[in-house]
């Protein structure tokens, strides 16, 4: 039990802060403007051609094979640098490392690894959110291609994006999780529209809408065999349930960082309450910090986790929530337009880590039957 | 004791939340529809409801707390862009304190720039304003309404005001005491019809949304996060109620009292109302085009107007006597 | 809409003010001790006598046939001279008023409402808690007299009770709601064993188990017909979740006004924490007092609340258990021995509103389903 | 970084549990069974787990405040009405200050009267114990054991100390903090613990009461209560692992700053697991018979023992360089 430093990690860490210092983008934490995501796409490639990117990933496409505690570090001194968190991409990267041929992972995991090639997930749909096996999207095999048909919603990224990971339907006379496969498709074609979809907090570049009408993409483009999109599809949606792969360590610590610095610059200016806010964002952020240390450690000892994930989740969530209060009640929301509006627009934004990466409710439906063992 | 609309009341309710459903945004997109938004505003000032705190003979207002109440909440309820709220509190501000009778330009009030007290900074509720009434050193000002704000309350624009401030009349403790429990008030009715109209919008979805092949309304979790919600609202109905009932009919020190403890519940109930309509509508709900954000932004500006939970508890234990721990609350004003 | 007194209102609360000032018990707000039962006896028979019982009641059963806003009354001025709360038996009054034929209410109710005679409540058993219509206590005919075999659990006050109103299965053959029927019982006979329940809070006199075996009740006692049980049950539950009828927003209000006093003494051994609770003690008091009135005021107008009573009891429960929590919070666990465990005890009491009465999860059912029409 | 048991502390943890399930109660009636009491006593006599941090060669205690830690957790989730925490802080307090080492008598410490830091007026966890070592003016005394006390948590009676103090040793700042830390860190892992047992006994209630033809555990309802209990419960293992290991690893002030963060979010967690296990338990959980109130009881203990949310809060937020404005805390000391 050692939360510290291993000598090859305190050398890591001292080599990370120092390059840091001369590199930090300056970007806030989450999207609160429109500018982030492009500030994103910079600080990836940033990072990973600094040889600071996909330290859990392997060699071969672009990732250094180290243990996932080193995500952690790196999670810790961007907290403490203030800079933005490293750019989550962990849950794609494992699901094709994990169900796609040699032949898939050597064309595309690299440049999605070192950012040069942007991505975009089509898994949700209008009629599917939450009841993802019930998607309607479909891809009808025409030589060696399919055609993919359908209407695919919170397609992160879908407006730069040069790939998207399709999920569609395949066969329809199987029973609706067996009938799914998965697929690497162009975005730059005739038969794809890209639409922005306006979230709560006014960005639009954070998630599109995205319509198949006759896209083409090459049969050699399926990621695993046909049928296999279900078993990927819970590998990406059980990754992106972990904070440890999505680096939000990082994001949480950073704002509850700012937030501290608002109090004490002018601490008389805050009640009770709003200190009190503070004072749990703080001790939510560093619980979360310590269980993604020992989430992380399990894998040392190859040790992966199932449900497990929706407690992580779960605690990632009310700490996004927690933080986003504070923010909400520290910051507030800007009346003046004297400021800027970034405290009010993470609070918007917190509200939707429970929905996202399957509802707070799901969460724990699957917890309760899962691992209490409760009955259906 | 009777603590229920008087027929007179209840025709009020109707004939708001009329207006209020025949005019209102009925989508996000409809917020943009000046021809509507226009014809809205002519409803409301024929009715003579911004009006009703002005003064009538001997100086009482024309309708007590309990009528702007009813107003305001089913404005909010059905989402009204109108001008209500600011137009309400600047006329009660001049009634309050003798000044003259505004001249045909359309008021509202100026606050500070966190909105928790009267100032001189900011313009609420501010669309068609022409003159903010503020406060500066201890006497109501007259203040010209300058440029639209970036919007918090899609429904509701604030707007700068201009360094130039005619002066109007002295501002008493009782008075401000009094206009402060009017304003606390009425922000407690905002945010039950708030209330309202978000658990309506969310039963609504939660009964027509399907997954898994069942409406998403029949499943436990999402009952019992609806069941609380309209809880939550029912009891902010009543001690909102009881807050517009003191605004004139108890002492301006114990008005306020009331209306702090209104202020405190119901602005806690709606950041968890809101919150609850976004969780009810899954992804959608966390888009622009739901209407779900738009209940919760309108519930911040008239939480934030005289403060929500921290201060409005201060205010409450001050009235019970206990101290101002925090160095930053002001006791009962 | 009028929250003040009417004359006569006035008149009333001033005449009992005066009263109080010498005939307050000084007893605690609620059974912390169990010398409370007791006391709660003599302070029943004391109101009464004094005429300040029943306000609501008819003047047949020894009400005063006043309207339910003097019950409001009553408890705002107990709780302003610290007075412990009325008794609330309002929903056995209730249950027998609406369910008796004229002899049962004639030969029962001036006892109950005077205080003279003791009742308990033999509903619930080991295995019908929430589900009520599962019971098994059984009632069979023989000759004039049913015979009553079964167990009944949460029978308050059933170490001093003379009777005890009981719901018996008398059908067999009808579906589980339809073949229940109530009765009158009187508890001193042998074939009635009383065992003391202990609470949480170590008090053993406010609940007791109930085993009947062999007890004997003329068939007379049967308030309404054979069948009629169900809807008896109902309507006594539904009153058992109104605050209005209970009275406890008299006691809340004398606990948060301790508790003020006792944070008014010495301010600086109190942080912000144990100030906020208090502050939230305060207002949810404070909701509750007009939420009753409001309630209390729509009979006025001859207006019966159904399902609405859900509504009351949840924002009953939340307000006692928002006290719990400043009980605990302020006055907090004596590890001394010096002081009394007062607060510690009100604390541990304010668990079981969320269960007595139907759970909070039922009321919330009951809410979704008869309130808002969602589906089942 | 290796946030793991090791194979020595795995076989620890077993050991432990084995001995708490063995001997521990298994029912409130068994809380009296004094000849089961003393073989657990004897147990943990024999174990050696009380002597954890007496010096060993050059100071330092034979294990780290994680082994201690996986010992209180265990223990608390078996309710093991023996002592350990007690012992456990007082040679702690011995070899911080170099005080001379105990004789034979059996060893606790004694705090302030609302437990929230060393004292000399309770004796906690004063099962057996002759001997409670607290603080006046400064230094660290010696005090007799008295009477028991009305027991609040029934698993570890607390007790009177004599007025007569033999002073031992000074107590400094760093050493002030260090102990501190374990304290916090050791009822850190008594809320934890306490909260898995209640977790564990709540699920299986769950799964075996049947109401409405089924197993209440088939409810959305109560699923979704246990399993925010179990969430609670793993994030506050993960936080307190962390301060476990940073009793020894830290400068005693970043030490007690982390035990700070551990203990808040610990003592808010085990409130409201320990509420829901009442309430799943249902009418059952109100009773003196249910082991639920057990739990929760002792909980109280291991949360009044250097105080729960609000002075711990408050060390955070000083660590954090934002100022106590209650008038109340005592920052990080």
């Amino acid at each position: 039990m050692d939360f510290g430093d291993s000598p090859a990690e305190a050398e890591f860490r001292q080599r990370f802060r120092a390059w840091l210092v001369d590199n930090n983008p300056g970007l806030p934490a989450s999207s609160t403007d429109d500018d982030y995501w492009a500030g994103q796409a910079a600080w990836h490639q940033s990072l990973y051609d600094a040889g600071f990117f996909g330290l859990s990933w392997p060699t071969e496409v672009g990732g250094h094979g180290l243990p996932s505690v080193y995500d952690a570090i790196l999670d810790e001194e961007l907290a403490a640098a203030g800079a933005p968190p490293r750019p989550g991409l962990g849950y794609l990267v494992h699901g094709i490392l994990e169900h796609a041929n040699d032949d898939i992972k050597a064309r595309f995991l690299p440049g999605l690894v070192n950012g040069r090639d942007r991505w975009c997930q089509g898994f949700s749909e209008p009629d599917a959110g939450s009841d993802l096996a019930s998607l309607r999207t479909r891809a009808e095999r025409d030589g060696d291609e399919y055609v993919i048909t359908g209407h695919k919603v919170w397609t992160s990224y879908s407006d730069d994006a040069d790939w998207c990971l399709v999920l569609a339907r395949t066969d329809h006379e199987v029973p609706r999780h067996k009938g799914i496969s998965a697929f690497a498709v162009a975005m730059d074609q005739p038969g794809i529209e890209q639409r922005p979809l306006k979230m709560i907090n006014g960005i639009t570049k954070e998630f599109g809408e995205v319509v198949f009408d006759g896209a083409r993409v090459p049969a050699a483009n399926m990621i695993g065999e046909p049928g296999d999109g279900w078993p990927l599809a819970m590998t990406v949606v059980s990754h992106e349930r972990e904070p440890g792969e999505l680096g939000y360590v990082a994001r949480y610590r950073k704002l509850a960082k700012e937030l501290t610095a608002a109090v004490k610059a002018d601490p008389t200016a805050y009640d009770a309450e709003q200190v009190r806010q503070l004072g749990w964002a703080i001790v939510e952020t560093e619980m979360l910090r310590h269980h993604v240390s020992r989430r992380l450690s399990d894998r040392l000892d190859g040790i992966t986790h199932g449900p497990e994930g929706s407690v992580d989740k779960l605690l990632m969530t009310w700490t996004e929530q927690t933080v986003g209060h504070a923010a909400l009640g520290i910051g507030g929301a800007d009346h003046t337009g004297d400021g800027d509006d970034t405290w009010l627009k993470v609070y918007l934004y917190s509200r939707a880590q429970s929905v996202m990466g399957g509802t707070s409710q799901i969460q724990r439906n699957l917890i309760a039957r899962r691992i209490l063992g409760l009955p259906a | 004791m009777h603590v229920r609309f008087s027929p007179e009341q209840d025709a009020l309710r109707r004939s708001v939340a009329q207006v209020a459903d025949r005019l209102g945004p009925q989508a996000v997109g409809q917020l943009d529809d000046g021809e509507r938004r226009a014809k809205l505003d002519a409803a409301v000032a024929e009715s003579g409801w911004r009006e009703l705190r002005t003064p009538a003979e001997g100086g009482a207002p024309w309708a007590s707390g309990v009528e702007v109440a009813i107003v305001a909440e089913e404005l909010a309820r059905g989402l009204a862009d109108v001008a209500f709220l600011g137009p309400t509190l600047a006329a009660e501000l001049r009634r309050l304190t003798g000044a003259p009778a505004a001249d045909d330009a359309a008021e509202t009030v100026a606050l500070t720039g966190d909105l928790a007290a009267l100032g001189s900074t900011v313009a609420v509720d501010a669309a068609g304003a022409a003159v903010a009434l503020g406060v500066r050193d201890g006497h109501v000002v007259a203040l010209s309404v300058g440029a639209e704000l970036p919007p918090v309350d899609l429904t509701r624009p604030s707007a700068e005001v201009g360094p130039d401030a005619a002066t109007l009349a002295a501002l008493d403790d009782d008075a401000a005491d009094r206009w402060a429990a009017l304003a606390l008030a009425l922000t407690c009715a905002d945010l039950v019809g708030a209330m309202r109209g978000a658990v309506e919008l969310s039963v609504d979805y939660a009964k027509e949304r399907r997954q898994y092949g069942t409406a998403i309304g029949s499943f436990q979790a999402v009952q019992h996060l609806l069941a609380d919600a309209h809880v939550l609202a029912e009891g902010s109905r009543s001690v909102a109620l009881h807050a517009a009932w003191a605004v004139d009919a108890l002492a301006p020190r114990d008005a306020l009292a009331a209306a702090a403890v209104a202020k405190a519940y119901c602005a806690r109930a709606a950041r968890t109302v809101g919150e609850t309509a976004i969780q009810v509508h899954g992804g959608i709900g966390n888009t622009w085009e739901c209407l779900a954000h738009v209940f919760v932004r309108r519930a911040l500006l008239a939480t934030d107007v005289l403060g929500g939970e921290g201060p409005n508890l201060t205010r409450v234990l001050a009235h019970h006597g206990v101290g101002d721990q925090t160095g930053a609350g002001d006791g009962l004003r």
